[in-house]
């Protein structure tokens, strides 16, 4: 768990981001100087579609507190329908460990297009400091990769 | 077949030939009218105003009076009620707000979610009896007859929540003067506003706008109009020297029916 | 009917229709009772059983034998939904499989005999809405809803969705009303207590795989589990985090696959109720994308190799139910 | 500009006025358009500005018919009746801003009148 | 052990302003396997890649991780640079410290603590990186255009010429398309027909060029360079290689009230008939709607009279199999049913017609031989409305949301040449905004104003009004003048909104190219790929990709052949090598893979394996085809097994980032 100076709390936070839409969202709103977290890294995968339910399981035992998932809107799939199945699959994935008692807030998925710089950092802002109000996560973690 | 019968306040007193020969020709073709117990007047205008709850009170109790009668549709004759009455229903499904705040002003009374309908006798005519079974049970056809049908805004308008026919095309009177035996008129100005309520305020201004419409129809050869709204009739025969006669949609239907003298 | 099922073996196994048989035999106590093949009429004979405890689903071993040749298998209808989502993925291939629907009313849970005291059990027989129990101390009569599995006791169809022929009268499908109460029951505690209620159940995992094992929809060649490359690979749960990750990776995988047979939680010798969590997507696929029934047919996609332009986001599971 | 007052108006009457493309198809489309100072049109644009004064003093809202032909046919879904609607309300709601009082009805009425008029009147004139 | 260097761009202030790349470079190099880790002013400069090169020949590095801007900016550059050192391009991966770190943050201390965790996670990728070497097939040196129409054509000649065979598939019996239905064409007034016709012909006449109209593509399999195409010759009961076009069974054909589109319905035909007098090919056609002879056996005229035996009742649809290396759409727009405009009395009155109807009203092969008269009574109009906008720019609910773009010039073209031909006419027209950018076209909608007295009035027509002497009473707003108009007309005409084909969206889903929601196809990219589809090898032609004129839809109909000729002109296409690829041995042959595949790029074969214990086992395994696959990896998460996997962002190469990044 890491803390900033002022000794609050500074969650991890995972961002998988699709190179066509949302890594190139992320990176307007780096042209245009729109501030996020530092604490949120991005991960660049082809297609929201790659995502698989196991990365973000990693992500949470390797001690993330919360893991952001953002593709094209539905219907701009660079791979047409991509996106279709990440809503299905993380829709269902995210009832699971809601029902497994897992803070449903940790994790989200958000359609984020190349032309919404100011709506990435708005979700990245929003999205970290959600989890920071959340706390460390303590439900998915792997002790042994504690620090 | 029976269903909720909402005559409004109109039809009791200024157009009673229009609630008696609406349900006369209704009984007469196996339609059972049940008036809903204590109904109270509808308004007359429905008010589009998101904020207006009040005034949509008296059409929502009896929409729900109505859901227990029937197939829990309300019948109206009278285009105003049917207008507002579906217009009110209509708010249940599409604004949450309006549904709690009315049940709010209802407690105590049974909760309303907009479940019953409004449905006008045109189109009891037109899906339930059907006009190729009107047609046969004309027995005073009226053959040779040019009638024109005033439909105005209020059955109309607006299309997308009250569906009752093609608003700026609308067939339905058309057809059931056919039905009838007669010939249909079509003209320009059967779906324009015939003045409305203006002719309290601003008399010239419904004068103006039913001797356009009656014009029209003239010019096209109507030997005379019916229509389904007292006010509509009042505006069209008072408000106009024109000398074609208007007429509830309902007398020519007992007309044609053989109800009454002629 | 277990003399009917011996019959009707034999007889496809002499006019060479098939080369061997699936069905069940009995281990060493009456109530253990597991599948087995048998490739003549005296192992038939011998060995064949079918009665209440014939719980056990069939459909995962035509996967290995009927690569050897044509095989006979008798399904109860849990048994012929499996083998019909297996038929649809490929697993087996349908002309070297022989299919007989057998009606099922529904199998005695022996823990549940035993929990009323019923003691050195020898054998079970149906007698109308009762079972009666063979003893070494004799005879128990005991109502059939009071030892049924749980499974049994929220049946979802009496029909075969697959078959080349029927012993029997085809069944109907049954309402499901019941099979979704448990999942209902946890969807309505808070977070905390959900927590609380699969930490006290998973925590008892051993990872013994029974339940992937016996799984007819954990049917790879090589689980990732197993596999080192993966990069998941376990061989024993080391914390909970990997008792987690194994049970939800496994219910995924098995998710809008998963005909809710319920042997995993039957196989499960920590009496873990894991298809608490199958049945959860089962669920949540019904609610949202519309109800499937995972073999029912093999032309309807699986919800998760499918979608709508309008399906629900993600989002809708914070908008559900308590935190 | 008065912003406030045009919020109101938009929320109260549930129309989209910033959807407007400026065709003018509701005063084309407006049976009473004639009696008019200001026209459909004008009213939603006035609305979009939050040109207050000027539009609730003018005489204009109480011409309008609420026939609904202009919602009927506006390409862009702005219904200008609703705005007109919501603009009287928040005229006659203000004290004493009755434009029909029940005074005058039996000079305006004569014995034919249906009640339905009345009634109408009284609701879309007076609070 | 794996040797790596690490290189940490400045990007002049960009980066080194808010991220301590000094401290970035020494950090990293205290990373296991980084044997070198420098930082540069700007490493995306000849001399920064040559550092890189230096440090790989120098160290014999096996992978390069470069800290810089947007791997979208310059991952191709660097590649390229790796690739001259003799190191796989694939063995590159970058760290964005650029747009993802020191251009939103503003704390230097954590704006460097951030790249060095960046940096990290891009090693942790690198070290699991393999060598990638992309895929090549062959090209199938043919191409199909889809539609017959100006597009069409134009990118046929252009492809043709050259010297690839095209084949055109038109589903009418002619090409042409809606120009063939123009009577003159804006801002030069030329005859459609004058221009349009000599293309037609030079298609007929191009050996390259193989024309089948009367045709429907019906399925289409494979991938850029490989595709299989299925197209349906319907039936037209006249032999194709026979007739002559003569007409003698057009002139003997007693089925003489067919209505006939070709003018829209305004006159009729016979059943036998060739659509124009310049159609192409220029073959005659039975209706079987309305000939007599297949509907009941009865006739049998147009083959007494054919001279060359051409006809043929018996004829039925034969199905053609082709292959190609490129496929183009170019299939075209309707005007929309303008019926809904109810306010406007198009379905009441035949004096209120479509702009496309008035084209025929005014063309010399028109039912009217060019002399405009009212459909209604055959007489001369006085009084014209035009009105502008109808089911353009609308909400969803009420028409198109788009602009078509062409009405406003086509219009300002009616009105000119009514009020040149009629100088007694009077022309109005109502409009939103006029809108006319294009070379000349401002100047040509100002002289229909200015030299030809067309009244334009902005405001719109609320009404159309039929009246009983015939004339059309039309009431309208003039948002200038403030007032409502009453117009009473004898003609008014309406300027349709035009929607993409019908057929389109059919094609589309065999084409596996995207569309918007105004089934418009979507181009690979607005500004920069606008004559591709996302699809490889599926390119877009004409109105089918947005509203354009007939200069636009030529210039973008010859920029698609140029992109098609450029593809049919390599014998080999390299791939992207980072495609899936599934593991044999885990494979269940489950088809969970192949359902949710866009690109139909999985099949399965049934493999022999050799077992542990040396039996042998026959499995249905997936098999991936590197040419079509695009690498989106939707298919490596359906896998339960995980025998499917990505190149390039393989399933481990993502944890070791997760790993790295939650360390």
């Amino acid at each position: 768990m890491q803390v900033n100076e002022t000794g609050a709390f500074v969650p991890t936070v995972v961002a998988f981001c699709c190179n066509w839409c949302s890594y190139a969202g992320a990176d307007l709103s780096g042209t245009n100087r729109l501030q996020y977290p530092s604490n949120i890294k991005i991960i660049r995968v082809p297609c929201s579609c790659r995502v698989n339910p196991m990365f973000i399981l990693r992500a949470f035992q390797r001690g993330a507190d919360g893991v952001i998932l953002c593709g094209c809107h539905p219907g701009d799939c660079h791979y047409t329908t991509g996106n279709y199945y990440t809503r299905r699959r993380m829709t269902l994935l995210f009832s699971m460990l809601d029902y497994l008692g897992i803070e449903r807030e940790r994790t989200r998925v958000e359609w984020v297009s190349a032309a919404e710089g100011q709506k990435f950092a708005e979700t990245m802002k929003s999205f970290a400091a959600e989890i920071a109000a959340l706390g460390p996560n303590r439900r998915l973690e792997d002790l042994r990769c504690r620090k | 077949m029976k269903f909720a019968y909402y005559p409004g306040c109109t039809l009791k007193n200024r157009a009673k030939a229009l609630d008696r020969t609406a349900r006369e020709t209704a009984a007469l073709l196996g339609i059972e009218f049940e008036e809903i117990p204590e109904w109270q007047c509808c308004g007359g205008a429905y008010t589009s105003a998101k904020d207006e709850i009040a005034t949509k009170l008296a059409s929502v109790r009896a929409l729900a009076a109505g859901r227990q009668i029937g197939d829990g549709r309300v019948v109206t004759v009278c285009s105003a009620c049917y207008n507002v009455l579906k217009q009110t229903n209509h708010e249940f499904a599409v604004n949450p707000d309006f549904d709690f705040k009315v049940n709010n002003y209802l407690k105590g009374e049974p909760e309303y979610h907009g479940e019953g309908g409004v449905v006008h006798y045109l189109e009891l005519l037109r899906d339930e009896v059907g006009f190729d079974e009107l047609k046969k049970r004309v027995t005073r056809p009226l053959t040779g007859k040019k009638i024109a049908a005033y439909y105005g805004c209020l059955l109309l308008r607006p299309s997308s929540v009250l569906a009752f026919d093609d608003p700026e095309n609308p067939a339905v009177m058309e057809d059931f003067i056919r039905a009838l035996g007669a010939e249909p008129v079509l003209y320009s100005m059967r779906n324009e506003c015939c003045g409305g309520y203006l002719t309290l305020t601003d008399r010239e201004t419904a004068k103006r706008r039913s001797a356009a419409v009656k014009e029209s129809a003239r010019e096209m050869g109507a030997d005379y109009m019916i229509t389904a709204c007292p006010l509509c009739l009042y505006n069209l025969t008072k408000n106009t020297d024109e000398p074609i006669p208007v007429r509830y949609f309902t007398e020519v239907l007992a007309d044609a029916l053989g109800l009454g003298g002629e | 009917m277990q003399e009917m099922m011996k019959k009707r073996a034999m007889e496809l196994l002499a006019d060479g229709t098939v080369t061997r048989v699936i069905g069940w035999r009995r281990g060493e106590f009456s109530y253990d009772i597991s599948p087995a093949v048998f490739e003549d009429a005296a192992q038939i004979e011998r060995d064949f059983v079918w009665d209440a405890f014939c719980g056990a689903n069939v459909s995962k071993y035509l996967i290995r034998e009927s690569a050897k040749g044509r095989v006979l298998a008798f399904l109860k209808p849990c048994d012929a939904f499996s083998m019909n989502q297996l038929l649809a993925e490929h697993r087996v291939k349908r002309e070297n499989v022989y299919l007989i629907g057998i009606p099922c009313a529904g199998k005695a849970d022996i823990d549940r005999i035993k929990a009323r005291g019923i003691d050195g059990v020898t054998g079970i027989e149906e007698d109308g809405e009762a079972f009666v129990v063979h003893t070494i101390y004799g005879d128990e009569r005991v109502g059939r809803a009071d030892v049924l599995a749980e499974r049994c006791l929220v049946c979802k169809s009496k029909r075969h969705p697959v078959y080349d022929e029927l012993l029997g009268e085809e069944g109907e499908d049954l309402p499901d009303d019941a099979r979704f109460a448990g999942v209902e029951k946890l969807e309505a505690m808070t977070a905390e207590e959900r927590f609380a209620f699969w930490r006290g159940e998973l925590s008892k995992c051993i990872r013994c795989n029974a339940c992937r094992n016996v799984c007819p929809a954990c049917t790879c060649e090589n689980c990732v589990f197993d596999n080192p490359d993966s990069g998941i690979s376990q061989k024993a749960a080391a914390d909970p985090f990997e008792e987690n990750m194994y049970h939800i990776i496994r219910a995924f995988h098995v998710a809008g696959r998963c005909t809710d047979c319920g042997e995993c939680s039957r196989v499960c010798p920590e009496h873990i109720p894991l298809h608490l969590l199958n049945r959860k997507f089962i669920k949540d696929i019904d609610e949202l994308y519309g109800t499937y029934r995972a073999g029912e047919d093999d032309e309807t996609k699986n919800p998760l190799t499918s979608f709508t332009e309008g399906d629900a986001e993600p989002a809708v599971v914070r908008k559900r139910g308590r935190a | 500009m008065n912003n406030d007052w045009k919020d109101r108006i938009v929320r109260m009457s549930g129309a989209a006025v910033q959807k407007c493309m400026r065709c003018g198809k509701c005063s084309a489309t407006c049976p009473n358009y004639g009696e008019m100072e200001y026209h459909p049109h004008q009213f939603v644009y006035m609305v979009e500005r939050g040109d207050t004064e000027r539009l609730m003093a003018s005489p204009s809202i109480f011409e309008c018919l609420t026939c609904f032909a202009c919602v009927e046919r506006c390409p862009r879904g702005v219904e200008p009746a609703k705005v007109i609607e919501a603009v009287r309300l928040e005229v006659i709601r203000q004290k004493g801003a009755n434009h029909l009082k029940p005074d005058d009805l039996p000079a305006a009425a004569d014995e034919d009148l249906p009640g339905q008029a009345l009634v109408t009147a009284l609701r879309k004139f007076a609070k | 052990m794996q040797k790596l260097g690490v290189f940490v761009c400045h990007c002049g202030t960009n980066i080194a302003a808010t991220v301590d790349v000094k401290a970035v470079a020494e950090a990293l190099g205290r990373e296991p396997s980084v044997v070198v880790s420098t930082d540069y002013p700007y490493m995306c400069s000849e001399s920064g890649q040559n550092l890189i090169k230096d440090a790989i020949r120098e160290h014999s590095l096996d992978g390069v991780v470069i800290c810089s801007c947007s791997p979208r900016m310059h991952e191709n550059t660097f590649r390229k640079a790796a690739a001259q050192a003799g190191l796989n391009p694939y063995m590159v991966e970058i760290a964005n410290i650029r747009e993802q770190c020191s251009w939103i943050h503003k704390d230097r201390e954590e704006a460097t603590e951030k790249a060095i965790v960046l940096g990290r996670a891009a090693i942790a990728k690198v070290l699991l990186n393999t060598p990638l070497t992309a895929g090549e097939s062959p090209v199938t040196k043919r191409a199909l255009v889809i539609g017959g129409g100006i597009a069409g054509i134009q990118t046929a000649l252009d492809i043709a010429e050259a010297g690839f065979p095209v084949d055109i598939v038109e589903k009418e019996p002619t090409i042409g398309g809606k120009m063939a239905q123009l009577d003159k064409t804006f801002p030069t007034l030329d005859c459609a027909a004058c221009i349009l016709t000599p293309k037609m012909v030079d298609c007929a006449q191009n050996e390259n060029i193989r024309i089948l109209s009367f045709s429907e593509v019906e399925e289409v399999t494979g991938f850029v360079g490989n595709f299989t195409a299925k197209i349906r010759r319907k039936a037209r009961y006249v032999d194709e290689t026979k007739c002559t076009g003569c007409g003698l069974c057009t002139e003997k054909c007693p089925v003489k009230k067919v209505p006939n589109e070709f003018n829209l319905g305004m006159d009729n035909r016979r059943a036998v008939y060739i659509p124009f007098a310049q159609a192409v090919p220029k073959v005659a056609r039975i209706d079987p709607d309305w000939c007599n002879m297949l509907k009941n056996g009865k006739c049998g005229l147009c083959s007494k009279v054919c001279t060359v035996g051409a006809i043929d009742y018996k004829q039925t649809d034969t199905v053609l199999e082709e292959h190609y290396g490129a496929i183009v759409a170019a299939t075209g727009y309707e005007p929309i049913k303008v019926d809904r405009y109810g306010e406007y009395a198009y379905a009441q009155s035949k004096d209120v017609i479509t702009s496309l109807e008035f084209e025929r009203l005014t063309n010399a092969a028109g039912p009217t031989s060019g002399t405009l008269l009212r459909p209604s009574d055959g007489r001369h109009p006085h009084t014209i409305v035009f009105i502008q906008c109808v089911g353009s720019r609308c909400t969803p609910e009420m028409g198109k949301t788009y602009c078509s773009k062409i009405c406003c010039m086509y219009t300002a073209k009616h009105a000119m040449l009514t009020r040149e031909k009629y100088p007694d006419t009077d022309v109005y027209v109502f409009y939103i905004d006029v809108r006319t950018p294009g070379k000349n076209f401002d100047e040509f909608y100002r002289r229909a104003a200015e030299e030809y007295g067309v009244h334009y009035i902005k405001g719109a027509v609320g009404k159309v009004m039929p009246r009983a002497d015939g004339t059309l009473d039309v009431q309208a707003s003039d948002l200038i003048m403030n007032e409502q108009l009453h117009i009473n007309a004898d003609l008014v005409v309406l300027a349709a909104a035009i929607e993409p084909s019908k057929t389109a969206r059919r094609l589309a889903t065999m084409l596996t190219a995207s569309m918007d929601t105004n089934d418009f196809f979507t181009e690979a990219h607005p500004k920069l790929r606008p004559v591709e589809s996302p699809t490889a090898g599926i390119f877009l032609s004409g109105v089918c990709q947005g509203p354009k004129d007939i200069p636009e839809t030529v210039s973008q109909a010859s920029a698609c052949a140029a992109k098609v000729i450029g593809l049919l002109s390599k014998n080999k296409l390299t791939g992207n090598p980072c495609v899936a690829h599934s593991d044999e041995w885990m494979c269940n042959g489950c088809s969970n893979c192949a359902s949710v595949c866009p690109y139909g790029a999985i099949t399965y074969l049934d493999k022999d394996f050799r077992m542990p214990d040396r039996s042998t086992k026959t499995r249905r395994v997936a098999s991936v085809n590197p040419a079509v696959c695009q690498g989106c990896g939707a298919c490596t998460v359906a896998c339960p097994s995980g025998a499917m996997d990505l190149y390039g962002f393989s399933n481990s190469q993502i944890m070791a980032e997760v790993d790295a990044i939650c360390k």
